[in-house]
């Protein structure tokens, strides 16, 4: 594996130079230690919890009046809603591949940015984990969707894609949960000694869990961990794919494709690391942690964005010449109406978000510069956006019978609460910053030269 | 420095996993509760404005079911007497009594009575009479031994699931359709056999089997399905 | 009256055969509804608790209460406040509903405790549970719909037709179905009001007894009576008796969609005024000139309808050829083989030029061009060759000329006593409508009128501009104006005292179907506002103010009928719905004079505009009916508005786009409305239809389209030449139910929706449907065995019968409880319909082909909407249904989206009506309603299957084929819908689908459907196919 | 503190190399009952003290298997079983609709029962543990490593497990109270 202390050239290191364990320790854990607050943060956080009562204010009247205050109709039976749902999934893709897959890979560069990448996805899973409960017609019957013993005899039909949703959604975020959850119990051993306070103290002793550093008990840990990161990898390939059933199960043209699982896998990749790179960048301006979160990190992810977003754009030429070469009247049209049809301008918009544009990373300038690069990052979040709205809004609203032919308008009420979400994503992250570590300690502590040295000899 | 004093480690251990089981007994307590008689009112008496008792009227007098709920053979709704009928005996018999004074009252008034429902359905369930009563499903099958209530109350939980049980398995509620009416009919045993068409049955299935086929009930598959109640 | 004399005297045709009722009206059970529940259910008890007259006084109680008074006030379509955002007090109590919701989930499987409330003493004929059917008729402009209406406890809920009628034979008219909510509408008048303020029925008798006692004295010189065609010989008696009472009264007729010019033609061509009737089922050549006799509102539309399609099926006998000469496009021009796009003005030349060339003296300028010359000399072929066995049918738009033309060439082609028949006119009273209101005006401002009685009918509104009634009405103060009518209306505001009208379904009364035979009224209901009857009003009149309407109409046919035996023969005309022995016979008439003055047609150079009376909302009486209000007109499937129509060669010379704001303006009057570019309109013509605009209508007829009886004048009532047109600038929102009316795609393909081949193709390649049909063994999946199953569900709709009509879709509508939405939803595609009907337009726009196809829920065997269902609330029956469990539904959607048909319907926001107490009383009990976030669909009126089901099994038989019909297909008057067994071979819908024209809509998407479609086919006439551009063979 | 009972006797060394060498060391010298504590996992330390196998693995295994046959049988029950019914034509076992939901929840299992299993093995949770008295012990979570020798040990002795720490050369040495 690739040694993190030697710089290669012109590529920079994961960690910069001068690190001891203590001064990890120090920097990182102070960040969260450190009081009292600064005012960026207040005025952040603020800010997104405003935005988080307006979502409430908006479930509160779609629970009383009902979804009918959506654009929603017939035949566009789904719009925002599910279109934010694949929006967040996707973008919850991120944290578990960076901390599973690549630690399989054996790439230590993740050590650094896998916590929060991790607790992004919770969030951004949380986020989307709202959309299929509101868009339900009688959201208070949800629990209908579980099979559990009732006095009806009747249970869930497990043939139908949204059950398997339900299934991979919860299972993905329970695993992630506890994946970051056991990822975090050292590092917060480590703050419970470094606390001042007493109710810190107790707060970080209790989730600690008297972590002591045991050796037996690091041996044991590894395994679980390796072994969740082995059940993990699946896992976030299945979410994602189970999600593209949704749409691959139905006979609706534009949906029925087989290419949908591998494409909506790689889509959720480019923009979970999009996003990933949305939030590292001005993270690490801020709490000045540019020596953990390195140009090198940047690089590697904006690498691992313009391959997925070669994959994706794949998808979309390969969806079309299905259309076309399945010589089926409907597909041909789907296509035809996606060119030319009334939303024609989202799919041009899409094909320049994320296909055009990412192409600039070729540019070894746009991968290392933070601003381009997160502008760029920003232009692909829209795209994987508007690439879901095709897929939902504009398959559905031109199918089988002209007679049915419709047109989707969102709401005022629809807008609110894809903006309420972000709201919230983004209120959970500052919390999250503010009081864990937003960068794994103990395994940054693995990167350092003096660590290194035990398996060397 | 020690932060936590040692019975923490007890008690955060049980916090732990106890929280499993007070999550299943939660459950458990909430699949329970929808089967109570809190949800289902089952053996639960209602209120009525006269205290009519189906055990004298029924078990004492031996009045037939058809009597007052006259409809139960051709309609889907069994009938509810008209105070009319009521005033039948009641002109000639305790004339005087305190407790019919609502009944009479309702017949000068031509105000009706207002009961209470006792076997209530969702309104989006589909129930008709007639048929079971003429495929030979017995009123007390399902309405208990309404000959020995002295209040009226509904004996069954009237859950999907306690329909299904026996629409799972007509076999092991049919009797014969001259039986339908009677209180104190019991399954064939063999102490108690039942004849029919010349033969003696000693147990419920095997009558039960005979009689889907003389009746020619409908598969179970066809009366599980959803359109059979549901509309 | 008490209810006993009401009921106990009306008689059931069909007592109890397919339906129950247990006391509660059934709905979804969803939790924010639950606070309702409580609500309804006493609200029903306190009905059901009292009997009699009572019954009613407590439901005026309800109707009474502030919440109701304040709903009735509100100046929005019905359920405006829905969309409306603001939260509504209803919202708010939606709000507490919601926060109930929220509250536990368990708290929702708890049911309240629910009052059951039994007779005091029960009728003899009441089997609680179990609906009776009552004979009665709905009439229209004077002509009867002969109905049955299907009653719970008393409670009317819905109309069929009476098929052993001969003007019906099952089949209805959506005029007649949507009646049922005319009756239980909250916004009818209510009570007896004068100037505004609520009387009684006894002031009223009060305040008009001195007048009319001082008319006496001059022989009621002063009295006016204006009523609406009157074909009630008991009501046409008794108003005569009136006239013999005060002999200088006058008795006025006018409706604003009269018959004039036919009348006028009768008399120009022999004499005497006559009724026109058709024998199509003998007919082989019809040519239509400007008439629309396959649409609901021509009289005996439906029973032309049932002959037509006869003539129609291509695998059976002689197929019949319809040519159309017309401006407007109709459903009956989108049935013909051959129709002629039209101006108005040039029909008559088209007409004259004809009658030339089959030898009358007719003349016939060169107005005409080269195909249309063209065309005249191919139809006097046809109709030369087909002598005897043709018809003309001219619209009741065209000059008397024109009539009286047809009725020579008829004549000539010795059709008359084949398949024209000339009967007396069912009009009892045939004067010239027009003329008639012109006498009155002119003496109500000559200042000779003391007392206007208006009995029915809205002048106010809709007598044409130049009377200027309204003004008329307000500015000559006539001391006594009485207005009788259903609602208190734009005529009742300028009347001194308004009577609430007794509903046709509330009230005795007689009346004759468009072949004369009479049916009495009987009444369903006792008034629920204590309305009175024109027949009780005359009655006044005639001095008998306390005769009631059954006296009246029995004491009348007594008088015709004496003899012992009247009370059986009474009996029988109550059970049958007609009094036998009163069909005209036809009568003999002959030809008076061959000469036909040419009829005053302005500049046939400038712009003609039509006048059409709406094919939803008729003349405007029914624009407070939402059903009506949301039915998809048959070509444009516009709902809830009455835009301009424009031909597509006209609006792009102009530059006009659908939607655009313009301003009409004839002869001094301007109305500024809305295009809809219409194919298949004729250039330099233009036209509007009437009946919208409403100022007094009710929530949902108010405010609603646009007004155009002020641009029609009483010269030229139906088109006229001279309007202009002018960019008003700006947009209108108009809100059609069908995306797209065209099978061609952008990309150059046509889908094969509609089917479809000339007569000769036919012959040579019978199985052209077929092509795509995949095979049986195309899924990977063994396939679930249905023909061990004794019954498997199943229909075939016939493309070639269908017309358009769309009784379909209000029947349904009636039968399963669907709600109305309201225009906005409609604009945003959550209309409800569980059937529809689709409108194709293929080849050239300027008069394209036009093709219908009904579309229910094809309840495929391979159904996508199950596999889909997260909750398994829609599955498969064993007999092949689609089901649909509505309170297992959660509303995901999926199903929609999944469904290639798109035949499923979303409850968006909480669409049904719990509030009103009417409404409630008319819903069907034995079909759930519908609540908040619920999907639902056609499930071939399941609740008949089940009972008829039941009912059979009870008797231990199967159920005989026809014997079970869905609500579509029981409404059908083309008989183009076929439901039943396809596990019976010998079923007609087994034959059906065994006849090669049958096929599946995307039957190769293999999803297996139920309901298949006959493959249309048209009888071009050889000579001139290719004339124009048939693009249409998909 | 009252004087209790000792717990061992721990030794603080500055890097990763010297505390392996000294846990070798130890573990060559006979004492079996030793822990160590590190920052950070250290690999070879467990093999240092001995540690070799555990028991994760097989609790993973048992927990996934115990998903996956439960996940398929839930479905198939339901389907073939409590309520078969017509669903668009499909057979009522159709398998192949059931592995998406089967393989989600024996992921579902195996995952919980490689946390839980963990926890479980280390014997955590266990806020509370004599090595917390030890005041420097604070930086075992920071960048000191422990050796503790166990007074459980049969080779223990207060004065000579001492002065064999000494020969470790460890920065600092002190006795963990009970």
């Amino acid at each position: 594996m690739d040694d993190p202390t030697q710089v290669e050239t012109g590529r920079a290191p994961v960690i910069g130079p001068g690190y001891t364990f203590g001064t990890i320790t120090d920097k990182i854990s102070s960040i969260v230690l450190t009081r009292p607050t600064s005012t960026g943060w207040l005025i952040g956080f603020g800010i997104s919890f405003l935005i988080v009562m307006v979502l409430l204010y908006a479930i509160g009247y779609l629970f009383l009046r009902g979804v009918g205050i959506w654009g929603v109709n017939i035949p566009v039976g789904w719009g925002f809603a599910i279109v934010n749902f694949v929006w967040w999934i996707g973008i919850g893709h991120a944290g578990t591949l960076i901390s599973a897959i690549l630690l399989l890979l054996r790439q230590s560069w993740r050590n650094s940015i896998n916590r929060f990448a991790e607790a992004m996805t919770l969030f951004a899973v949380a986020c989307a984990g709202l959309f299929p409960l509101l868009h339900l017609g009688r959201p208070w019957l949800f629990y209908w969707l579980f099979p559990y013993p009732n006095s009806m005899n009747y249970w869930p039909q497990f043939r139908s894609p949204l059950v398997w949703d339900v299934f991979a959604v919860s299972t993905y975020f329970t695993i992630s949960l506890v994946f970051w959850f056991i990822g975090l119990i050292p590092d917060l051993a480590t703050l419970r000694d470094r606390a001042q306070n007493r109710i810190a103290q107790i707060v970080y002793g209790m989730l600690a869990m008297g972590w002591r550093g045991s050796a037996r008990h690091w041996h044991r840990y590894e395994t679980a961990y390796l072994l969740l990161a082995g059940l993990a990898t699946p896992l976030v390939l299945s979410v994602h794919t189970v999600v593209s059933f949704d749409f691959a199960i139905g006979i609706v043209p534009g949906w029925h494709t087989t290419i949908f699982p591998p494409y909506f896998v790689a889509g959720a990749i480019y923009s979970g690391f999009a996003m990933v790179l949305v939030l590292a960048i001005p993270i690490r301006k801020f709490y000045g942690v540019e020596d953990f979160i390195t140009e090198r990190h940047l690089e590697n992810s904006a690498m691992v964005m313009l391959a997925t977003g070669l994959i994706v754009a794949y998808g979309y030429v390969m969806e079309g010449f299905m259309n076309w070469y399945s010589g089926n009247v409907y597909e041909n049209y789907n296509l035809w109406n996606r060119l030319h049809g009334p939303y024609a301008p989202w799919y041009y918009a899409l094909l320049f978000c994320n296909i055009v544009l990412p192409q600039v990373l070729w540019i070894r300038k746009f991968r290392t510069q933070p601003l381009w690069l997160f502008l760029v990052s920003l232009d692909v979040l829209l795209g994987m956006w508007l690439e879901r709205f095709i897929i939902v809004v504009v398959s559905l609203h031109r199918d089988f019978l002209n007679s049915s032919w419709g047109m989707y308008y969102p709401t005022r009420w629809d807008w609110a609460i894809f903006i309420g979400t972000i709201g919230m994503f983004a209120a959970a992250m500052f919390l999250f910053i503010r009081i864990l570590p937003m960068i794994s300690i103990f395994e940054l502590r693995t990167l350092l030269p003096e660590a290194e040295e035990v398996k060397s000899e | 420095m020690q932060i936590f004093h040692r019975s923490t480690n007890t008690i955060s251990r049980a916090t732990i996993y106890g929280a499993a089981f007070l999550v299943a007994a939660l459950l458990w307590a909430v699949l329970e509760l929808q089967r109570s008689p809190y949800i289902t009112y089952a053996k639960v008496v209602r209120p009525q404005p006269v205290p009519f008792s189906h055990q004298h009227h029924v078990g004492g007098l031996g009045i037939d079911c058809r009597y007052c709920h006259t409809s139960v053979e051709n309609s889907k709704f069994a009938g509810i007497p008209p105070t009319k009928t009521c005033i039948n005996c009641h002109s000639q018999i305790w004339t005087g009594a305190a407790l019919l004074e609502p009944v009479r009252e309702s017949f000068r008034t031509g105000k009706s009575l207002v009961w209470t429902r006792v076997d209530d359905l969702p309104d989006f369930v589909y129930f008709d009479h007639s048929i079971h009563v003429n495929k030979g499903v017995g009123c007390n099958t399902c309405h208990g031994p309404v000959d020995r209530m002295p209040l009226m109350f509904n004996y069954a939980s009237l859950q999907m699931e306690w329909c299904l049980d026996c629409h799972r398995a007509p076999e092991k509620n049919l009797r014969p359709r001259d039986q339908v009416f009677n209180m104190r009919y019991e399954q064939p045993s063999s102490e108690k056999p039942v004849e029919l068409d010349g033969k003696i049955y000693t147990d419920q299935l095997s009558l039960g089997r005979d009689l889907i086929r003389k009746y020619n009930l409908r598969t179970v598959t066809d009366i599980t399905s959803c359109s059979t109640c549901h509309r | 009256m008490t209810v006993e004399t009401q009921l106990a005297t009306s008689v059931p045709q069909r007592s109890s055969n397919n339906k129950m009722e247990d006391n509660k009206p059934h709905r979804e059970d969803v939790c924010p509804g639950k606070k309702h529940k409580l609500d309804l259910k006493t609200a029903h008890a306190q009905i059901a608790a009292t009997k009699g007259p009572e019954y009613w006084r407590s439901l005026e109680e309800l109707a009474g209460s502030s919440e109701f008074q304040e709903m009735m006030h509100r100046e929005f379509p019905k359920g405006a406040s829905e969309w409306l955002d603001a939260v509504s007090r209803r919202g708010f109590l939606k709000l507490m509903g919601a926060s109930l919701a929220l509250a536990g989930m368990t708290a929702c499987t708890k049911q309240p405790l629910e009052p059951i409330v039994p007779y005091v003493r029960q009728p003899e004929e009441v089997i609680p549970g179990r609906p009776m059917f009552f004979a009665t008729a709905f009439t229209l402009s004077g002509y009867a719909s002969p109905i049955l209406v299907e009653s719970h406890l008393y409670r009317p809920t819905k109309i069929e037709g009476n098929e052993k009628h001969p003007a019906s034979l099952g089949g209805t008219d959506i005029f007649a179905q949507a009646s049922i909510l005319g009756m239980y509408d909250p916004d009818r008048s209510q009570t007896i009001a004068h100037l505004g303020d609520v009387r009684t029925w006894g002031n009223f008798l009060e305040a008009i007894r001195g007048p009319l006692s001082a008319q006496k004295a001059v022989q009621g010189a002063g009295i006016r009576i204006l009523t609406r065609t009157v074909s009630s010989p008991a009501l046409a008696d008794q108003l005569r008796s009136v006239l013999k009472l005060y002999l200088q009264a006058k008795w006025h007729v006018y409706e604003p969609v009269n018959r004039d010019n036919v009348l006028e033609g009768a008399k120009m061509a022999f004499g005497q005024p006559v009724e026109t009737q058709y024998r199509l089922e003998n007919a082989d050549v019809i040519v239509s000139l400007d008439a629309d006799f396959l649409y609901a509102g021509f009289p005996g539309s439906t029973r032309y309808i049932r002959d037509f399609a006869k003539r129609r099926n291509p695998d059976a006998g002689e197929m019949s050829r319809l040519y159309v000469i017309e401006s407007t496009p109709t459903s009956t021009g989108a049935k013909a083989d051959h129709r002629l796009s039209l101006p108005s003005v040039k029909v008559e030349a088209f007409a004259r030029a004809l009658g030339s060339v089959l030898g009358m003296n007719s003349g016939g300028d060169g107005v005409l061009d080269r195909d249309q010359a063209k065309y005249v000399a191919a139809i006097a072929r046809e109709l030369q060759s087909h002598r005897g066995s043709s018809a003309v049918i001219v619209g009741d738009h065209q000059s008397p000329s024109v009539h009286a033309l047809a009725h020579a060439v008829n004549q000539a082609l010795g059709n008359i006593g084949r398949t024209v028949v000339y009967t007396d006119p069912v009009d009892a009273n045939p004067v010239n409508q027009t003329d008639s209101l012109k006498d009155l005006v002119a003496d109500m401002r000559a200042g000779k009128v003391d007392m206007l009685f208006i009995m029915g009918g809205n002048p106010a509104y809709d007598a044409p501009a130049d009377l200027n009634f309204a003004d008329a009405l307000k500015n000559t103060n006539i001391p006594m104006r009485v207005h009788l009518g259903l609602y208190q209306d734009e005529t009742a505001e300028l009347c001194h005292w308004h009577v609430n009208e007794a509903h046709y379904l509330e009230s005795w009364g007689d009346t004759r179907a468009y072949d004369g035979t009479v049916s009495i009224v009987q009444p369903l209901i006792a008034p629920l506002y204590n309305g009175k009857s024109a027949y009780e009003l005359t009655a006044l009149l005639a001095g008998q103010a306390e005769a009631t309407g059954h006296e009246i109409v029995q004491g009348y046919w007594q008088k015709q009928h004496p003899g012992a035996d009247f009370d059986a023969f009474w009996r029988k005309s109550l059970h049958d719905g007609w009094l036998a022995g009163t069909t005209f016979t036809p009568k003999s008439v002959n030809l008076k004079s061959a000469a036909f003055p040419p009829s005053a047609v302005g500049d046939i150079k400038s712009i003609e505009i039509n006048f059409r009376r709406d094919p939803s909302v008729y003349d405007g009486q029914f624009s407070n009916n939402g059903w009506l209000q949301e039915l998809p007109k048959p070509m444009s499937k516009m709902t809830w508005d009455n835009p301009v129509l424009v031909g597509p060669a006209m609006a792009a010379r102009m530059g006009l786009k659908t939607e655009d704001l313009v301003t009409l303006e004839l002869n001094g009057k301007k109305v500024t409305a809305p295009i809809w570019i219409q194919a298949g309109h004729p250039d330099n013509s233009i036209t509007v239809f009437l009946g919208y605009g409403r100022r007094r209508a009710g929530r949902a007829g108010t405010g609603t389209g646009f007004d155009m009886y002020p641009l029609r004048s009483s010269a030229t009532p139906w088109f006229t030449t001279g309007v202009s047109i002018s960019k008003a600038g700006g947009m209108y929102i108009l809100a059609s139910t069908q995306g797209y009316q065209t099978m061609d795609t952008g990309d150059g393909v046509t889908r094969p929706i509609v089917r479809t081949r000339s007569l000769e193709e036919y012959r040579k390649e019978p199985d052209f449907a077929q092509d795509d049909k995949p095979p049986a063994g195309l899924t990977l999946y063994p396939g679930y065995n249905y023909r061990s199953e004794p019954y498997a569900w199943g229909m075939a709709i016939d493309l070639n019968a269908c017309v358009g009509c769309n009784n379909c879709i209000l029947a349904c509508q009636s039968e399963n409880n669907i709600p109305v939405v309201g225009k906005e939803q409609c604009n945003k595609g959550r209309h409800m319909h569980w059937i529809r009907v689709d409108a194709y337009y293929q080849g050239d726009r300027d008069n394209p082909k036009a093709y219908f196809q009904p579309v229910p829920c094809m309840q495929c065997e391979n159904a996508p909407c199950e596999l889909v269902c997260p909750v398994g609330a829609t599955t498969h029956s064993s007999e092949g249904l689609n089901d649909m469990v509505y309170n297992r539904c959660v509303g995901t959607r999926y199903c929609s989206n999944n469904c290639p048909y798109k035949v499923r319907r979303f409850n968006f926001l909480l669409f049904q009506d719990w509030e009103t107490p009417q409404l409630k009383m008319m819903r069907n009990p034995d079909v759930t309603v519908r609540s908040r976030g619920v999907m639902e669909k056609c499930t071939y009126c399941i609740q008949r299957i089940t009972q008829h089901r039941i009912d059979s099994e009870r008797e231990d038989r199967k159920i005989q084929d026809g014997e079970l019909q869905t609500a579509c297909q029981q409404s059908c008057p083309a008989n183009a819908i076929v439901f039943g067994n396809i596990n019976d071979p010998n079923s007609q819908v087994s034959k059906l689908k065994a006849n090669a024209r049958n096929y599946g809509l995307l039957q190769d998407l293999n999803t297996r459907p139920r309901t298949t479609y006959l493959a249309e086919i048209r009888n071009p006439n050889p000579e001139l196919e290719g004339q124009r551009s048939t693009a249409e063979h998909g | 503190m009252k004087r209790a009972r000792i717990y061992g006797l721990m030794a603080e060394f500055d890097t990763p190399v010297e505390i392996v060498k000294a846990a070798r060391v130890t573990y060559e010298a006979g004492y079996k009952k030793i822990d160590a504590y590190t920052p950070f996992p250290i690999e070879e330390l467990a093999e240092a003290i001995g540690f070799h196998k555990n028991g994760v693995p097989l609790v993973v295994l048992v927990g996934g298997l115990l998903g996956c046959s439960g996940g398929f049988l839930l479905q198939w029950w339901i389907a073939t079983i409590s309520y078969p019914i017509n669903v668009g034509g499909r057979p009522f076992n159709s398998w192949p609709a059931f592995i998406p939901v089967t393989f989600e929840m024996t992921i579902l299992f195996a995952g919980l029962a490689a946390v839980f299993g963990m926890l479980a093995l280390n014997g955590l949770p266990m806020p509370h543990h004599p090595v917390f008295n030890v005041p420097r012990f604070a930086f075992a979570s920071k960048d000191r490593f422990f050796l503790i020798i166990f007074s459980s040990d049969p080779n223990y002795n207060a004065v000579r497990t001492r002065a064999f720490l000494e020969t470790l050369a460890p920065r600092s040495i002190s006795e963990v109270p009970d």
